[in-house]
């Protein structure tokens, strides 16, 4: 975030060039932020020519709320439901990764049908959260009716999440060792009816958008970004994948039950728009794949490992990493051994992916930009912290 | 070796790796933070920043918990073999590894670790502050490799003042990510393209993150001027 | 998954179905149909109001004992304790005949709170619930600390109209 | 007077034709006043249709099903501060939105919208309206310098070229027609709207079928072109809300952005008249050739007093099945009151002398409504082009496609003639 970027020399050089009649220059554009793609509250600066990208520069920080600040200040079960507040799409998947990232440093782990219910819910969150990513990407590129047909199916995961745990968007649904709320009576019909319901849904999207054409010509081609870039720029979810990576955090390091269910990583080819929003769909049909599979095997037990009332970890320092809607979403936590963690990093995968939109919208036109901004699915809430 | 929990072992209180010394040097410093918690208006709260306080004096005898372990790999003899008492470290912590490096080797030692050992992609770079220290800073490179799926963290300390050669040259990613650890802790990056702030405003003045800085400052000159208000709480 | 469309032989279905425009017909379909009336979605708020799930974490209320009207709250203070934000605070005196505590301050700072439940879970005695009233939206701010008697009786309803 | 009003009922030409500067008058004002009346309604519709496709109800709170709903935002537009940015050329800024307005409204001169409901017949007509309603972009490019912002100016850039590229692709499918009206008998060949509807009347057949496939390409080539022309989705580049804010339209609000409002509306009501004038038989009613005859004629005769029945019906269903509340009870009355109306106008329209005159005007409307709703339904479906896109569509496939199905046409309508000739120098 900085104000007075417009005297910026390395961006405004028009004054000295001398103007003449039919003289082109190059022109900078602000977008953001208060506009209605940037996802929030991001401020990109483009430098145009004509249409056509120069450069960009991000500008973030509208929302920084010092997140790791709050946490040195908290104890580490009352940072909690701060994480929910991050990446306030996929608030599910932030409190997994912190209680994980916790219960590695006290070395528990979560009782098995805690697992599954952790996962059930993860998943339901993924599929929240790319509905959201597909109804405004889609709206990017000037598909206004999807956003309402993803939103409707959204908040059938969201009812499942108030029953479950009282809130629909920043859940607070797990804690250090487990979860605190048995899964209420219906839960897996309720989980299973969505699994049917929104299967012929998601054709329905596909239908929407998949062939048509001037979707493709919108997103095929746009944005490319190769494997090399993407490990080079850390960039990591499927956005990744979309450019051939078979890479996911659930398959590669399965943390709670994934190693038991069967599911398969989508990925893409060409690493444009066009693959990312393939794998997207298909990363949900996967995850109503685990669902179902979930859903039947719940195993009975206990919900909550033993862990003390005040939590207070051994000194040392621990960074565990999930797999996000978003990407490798990580904890890297220190403790002092103290009631309070005395450093919490948060390793969002939106601020990381965020990096690659220079790379990703040199020389493509302004429309490309919204449509890569809506690709890379970025929350600026987990952006900003 | 994946992130698997490998549970508590060695269970005495030994104190050999750093991180397990700290806590000495850094509860003053915790608690200085502290009175700062209750952001509240209500002026009311007394038992609740002494309850956890008072605790701790009873309460490091009893966490057993996981201790670190000397880490011996290939990796780890090859570094040793080259940088010799650069390597300051080599450890596994609940079955994650770090190296702790000297920082004047650490982008040679990072550089090594892309184009040598294939940990191609750097997924963090942080900071820690450890105000009682000399060198006051820790900084965590979190390194993985695609090819042996595994993780690996670099440490290395600076103090204050000193400079640290930046690896957007090795990872372009690390741009932002030394960004903002040059915002939130103030550590200087040489090399780096456009060491600026990214979080903060740029005219901000102090680095949120370090210890010393209170939860609830904030640069008044800064809200005054920029926002016209006295304050943002 | 990337090329799914165009084989290497050159077929006439793709490019009929481009020049009759098929793509845009399929979606053209989708929209059509959902235009019907049990598709729509939309809940008139004020005229419906949305269900509420028995876990739904609202408004805080503290219970009495519908016996003798009594507070079940005693002090312990664990709420407190327990919320991040630090917006509840309790003060008590001892009943000397009784030798239970019962709250002489109770105040609940609503304007801050996140509904993360941790108070009622830290609860001893379940005297501090969250319930599913959700109508909490006011015109200032004064209102948003609540007192005992508000957290006994809920907080005054507001009629959202000037 | 009455005697005067009586006499020019009676006769058969426009007022333009007939000379006659009083009605004239009198035809511009209701064209104009039904104009804004369809644009109002257009609003509502719009959203409405737009809401269901997407699942929503649209506009349920001022008045019942949200009727009132554009009179409202008519009110809050006219009271709304007027902004016009500091650094803006005040008086470009000024005429813009009117000019665009003007020229929208001005087209609607020689839309036929019956045989004699038409202020004028030029003999030039189709070029009047081509000529006219290309001056609007004029006024989209001075309102979107004038702003003098980024956003603006690049909308209005694009509407510049956008424009200017559809154009061509849009004339050469109406050459195509009107080389049809040449066909015939009596056919003569003819750019003036009411002798193109005349011929498609004497050669009983709507253009769009007339040489199968053809008209039909031709059509579709113009149908594609002119959404494009007026800025709409899946071509609204120009005001694309996602990446330009609102485009050219961006620094303006209240009543200035209301005019560019009611222009975009006008604009596509007139280009959609022009259409159904070219393929779709202008007033002429459905199906003249297969159900031809006296009781057709008075079949079809009554359709339009049939369908405002229909409406007041689906009205009074709607007051039936509206939640039994005290707050909705005014809505409930008041919907009540619009069937009622609706079914007033619909008795109306049944009255014999009444019927036969009014039917042309209500086929017309009919065949335009057709294209109005189209527009709403691309909106809700489909995804914007990009620039380059556009401009792809517009001279590599719409260019080409209208200029082979012009040529083509010209062959195939001169092709007795053609085949005289070649046999000629055969021999």
């Amino acid at each position: 975030m900085s104000n007075g970027n417009y005297n910026r020399p390395d961006l405004l050089d028009l004054d000295t060039k001398q103007e003449t009649f039919l003289d082109t220059t190059e022109m900078v554009l602000n977008m953001g932020p208060q506009h209605p793609s940037t996802h929030g509250v991001l401020r990109v600066i483009l430098k145009l020519d004509g249409e056509k990208v120069l450069g960009t520069e991000c500008i973030i920080g509208y929302l920084h709320r010092g997140v790791e600040k709050i946490a040195e200040n908290r104890t580490y079960a009352m940072f909690n439901p701060y994480v929910d507040r991050m990446d306030y799409v996929a608030a599910v998947s932030n409190g997994l990764g912190y209680c994980e990232a916790v219960e590695k440093l006290l070395a528990v782990e979560a009782p098995a049908r805690a697992q599954y219910i952790r996962v059930i819910m993860t998943e339901l969150c993924r599929i929240a959260s790319h509905q959201v990513w597909l109804g405004t990407h889609a709206l990017d590129i000037g598909a206004l009716t999807p956003v309402f047909y993803a939103f409707r199916d959204r908040e059938e995961i969201l009812k499942i999440f108030e029953k479950y745990c009282g809130a629909r968007l920043t859940t607070h649904a797990f804690r250090i060792g487990g979860c605190i709320y048995e899964i209420y009576d219906g839960f897996e019909q309720d989980v299973k009816n969505f699994c049917q319901k929104f299967l012929p849904k998601l054709d329905e999207y596909e239908e929407l958008l998949t062939t048509n054409r001037i979707w493709v010509a919108r997103t095929k081609g746009v944005g490319v970004l190769s494997a090399e870039d993407c490990i080079a720029l850390g960039v990591t979810g499927p956005v990744l994948r979309a450019s051939g990576v078979e890479w996911d955090l659930r398959k590669k390091q399965p943390y709670e039950a994934y190693s038991k269910f069967q599911f398969d990583i989508p990925t893409g080819l060409n690493g444009d728009t066009y693959d990312r929003y393939l794998v997207r769909i298909q990363e949900m049909r996967q995850a109503v794949r685990i669902l179902l599979q979930a859903v039947e095997s719940i195993p009975a037990g206990p919900i909550m490992a033993k862990v003390p009332k005040v939590i207070k970890p051994a000194p040392g320092e621990v960074y565990h990493s999930i797999e996000a809607p978003k990407g490798e979403l990580g904890y890297y936590i220190v403790s002092d051994g103290s009631t309070q963690p005395y450093r919490v990093r948060v390793r969002p995968p939106s601020f990381v992916n965020l990096q690659a939109l220079d790379k990703m919208v040199r020389g493509m036109l302004v429309a490309d930009v919204v449509a890569v901004i809506g690709t890379l699915d970025i929350v600026l809430g987990e952006v900003d912290r | 070796m994946p992130d698997e929990n490998k549970g508590p072992e060695a269970v005495s209180p030994e104190q050999g790796a750093k991180p397990p010394a700290e806590p000495t040097a850094s509860k003053p410093d915790a608690t200085v933070a502290k009175p700062a918690v209750p952001a509240a208006a209500s002026a009311a709260k007394p038992p609740d920043a002494g309850k956890p306080a008072a605790a701790k004096p009873a309460a490091p005898a009893k966490p057993a918990g996981p201790v670190p372990e000397p880490w011996d790999s290939e990796l780890v003899s090859n570094l040793k073999r080259q940088y010799g008492s650069g390597i300051k470290e080599a450890s596994t912590y609940v079955g994650q590894s770090y190296l702790v490096v000297d920082n004047a080797i650490v982008y040679e030692v990072l550089r090594r670790m892309r184009d040598d050992e294939q940990y191609d992609y750097c997924v963090d770079i942080t900071a820690a502050h450890w105000p009682k220290r000399e060198q006051q800073f820790d900084i965590i490179y979190i390194l993985y490799s695609f090819q042996h799926n595994d993780r690996v963290r670099i440490k290395t300390q600076t103090g204050e003042g000193q400079h640290l050669q930046s690896a957007v040259n090795i990872w372009p990613t690390a741009n932002w990510l030394e960004r903002e650890v040059f915002d939130m802790f103030g550590i200087v990056f040489d090399g780096h393209p456009d060491l600026k702030r990214i979080l903060l405003p740029d005219g901000w003045q102090g680095h949120p993150l370090r210890k010393d800085y209170n939860i609830l400052q904030q640069d008044t000159e800064w809200v005054k001027i920029n926002l016209g208000i006295e304050s943002g709480q | 998954m990337g090329g799914a469309y165009g084989g290497d032989t050159v077929s006439l279905g793709p490019i009929l179905r481009k020049v009759f425009l098929v793509d845009l017909v399929k979606g053209l379909g989708v929209t059509f149909r959902n235009q019907s009336e049990e598709q729509r979605v939309t809940e008139q708020y004020p005229l419906e109001r949305p269900e509420v799930y028995e876990r739904f974490r609202g408004q805080p209320r503290l219970k009495v004992n519908p016996d003798n009207g009594e507070s079940l709250c005693i002090v312990c203070n664990l709420c407190a304790l327990a919320c991040p934000e630090q917006l509840i605070v309790v003060k008590g005196e001892r009943n000397p005949i009784t030798k239970r505590k019962y709250p002489v301050q109770w105040t609940y700072d609503l304007s801050r709170c996140m509904f993360c439940g941790l108070c009622a879970e830290a609860c001893s005695t379940d005297a501090l619930e969250l319930t599913q009233d959700y109508e909490m939206a006011l015109y200032s701010r004064e209102g948003m600390v609540l007192d005992q008697a508000a957290l006994e009786r809920g907080q005054e309803p507001v009629r959202y109209a000037r | 007077m009455l005697e005067s009003i009586k006499q020019y009922l009676s006769t058969n030409v426009t007022p333009g034709e007939a000379g006659s500067m009083f009605w004239a008058t009198i035809y511009v004002l209701a064209i104009t006043i039904g104009v804004s009346l369809a644009v109002l309604s257009m609003n509502w519709l719009e959203r409405k249709i737009l809401a269901h496709m997407q699942i929503r109800l649209g506009p349920m709170r001022v008045g019942p099903h949200g009727l009132l709903q554009p009179i409202a935002d008519a009110l809050k537009l006219l009271i709304k501060e007027d902004v016009i940015p500091a650094g803006a050329d005040k008086i470009v800024f000024w005429i813009a939105p009117v000019f665009v307005m003007m020229t929208a409204f001005t087209t609607f001169i020689v839309v036929p919208f019956g045989r004699t409901a038409a202020v004028t017949d030029m003999n030039i007509g189709i070029l009047f309206m081509l000529g006219v309603s290309s001056l609007g972009v004029l006024g989209v490019i001075m309102g979107g310098w004038a702003s003098n912002s980024h956003y603006p100016l690049m909308g209005s850039l694009r509407s510049g070229a956008q424009m200017v590229s559809y154009e061509i692709a849009m004339g050469l499918a109406i050459i195509s027609a009107v080389l049809m009206t040449s066909l015939g008998a009596t056919g003569t060949g003819t750019l003036s709207m009411v002798g193109i509807v005349q011929a498609q009347a004497d050669q009983r057949t709507w253009f769009v079928f007339s040489m199968f496939p053809l008209g039909l390409a031709a059509f579709v080539v113009f149908a594609i072109a002119m959404v494009a022309e007026t800025n709409r989705a899946p071509f609204d580049l120009p005001e694309a809300e996602s990446e330009l804010v609102a485009g050219f339209m961006t620094e303006y609000s209240g009543f200035r952005w209301s005019l560019f409002f009611l222009a975009e509306y006008a604009a596509m009501l007139a280009v959609s008249s022009i259409a159904v004038t070219l393929w779709l038989g202008g007033w002429l009613r459905p199906f003249p050739n297969w159900l031809s005859g006296p009781a057709w004629d008075l079949a079809f005769s009554f359709v339009p007093g049939l369908t405002f029945l229909g409406l007041a019906a689906m009205c009074f269903i709607g007051t039936v099945r509206m939640p039994k509340i005290l707050q909705l009870r005014i809505q409930t009355i008041g919907l009540g009151t619009f069937g009622a109306v609706l079914a007033a106008v619909g008795l109306l329209l049944l009255v014999p002398g009444v019927r036969e005159r009014s039917q042309d005007v209500f086929w017309f409307t009919a065949k335009v409504a057709v294209f109005m709703y189209l527009y709403i339904w691309y909106r809700g479906t489909f995804p914007r082009y990009r620039f380059d896109q556009l401009m792809k569509v517009g001279w590599k496939i719409l260019l080409p496609v209208s200029l082979g199905v012009l040529i083509v046409t010209a062959i195939v309508g001169v092709r007795q003639e053609l085949w005289a000739a070649l046999t000629g120098v055969t021999r």
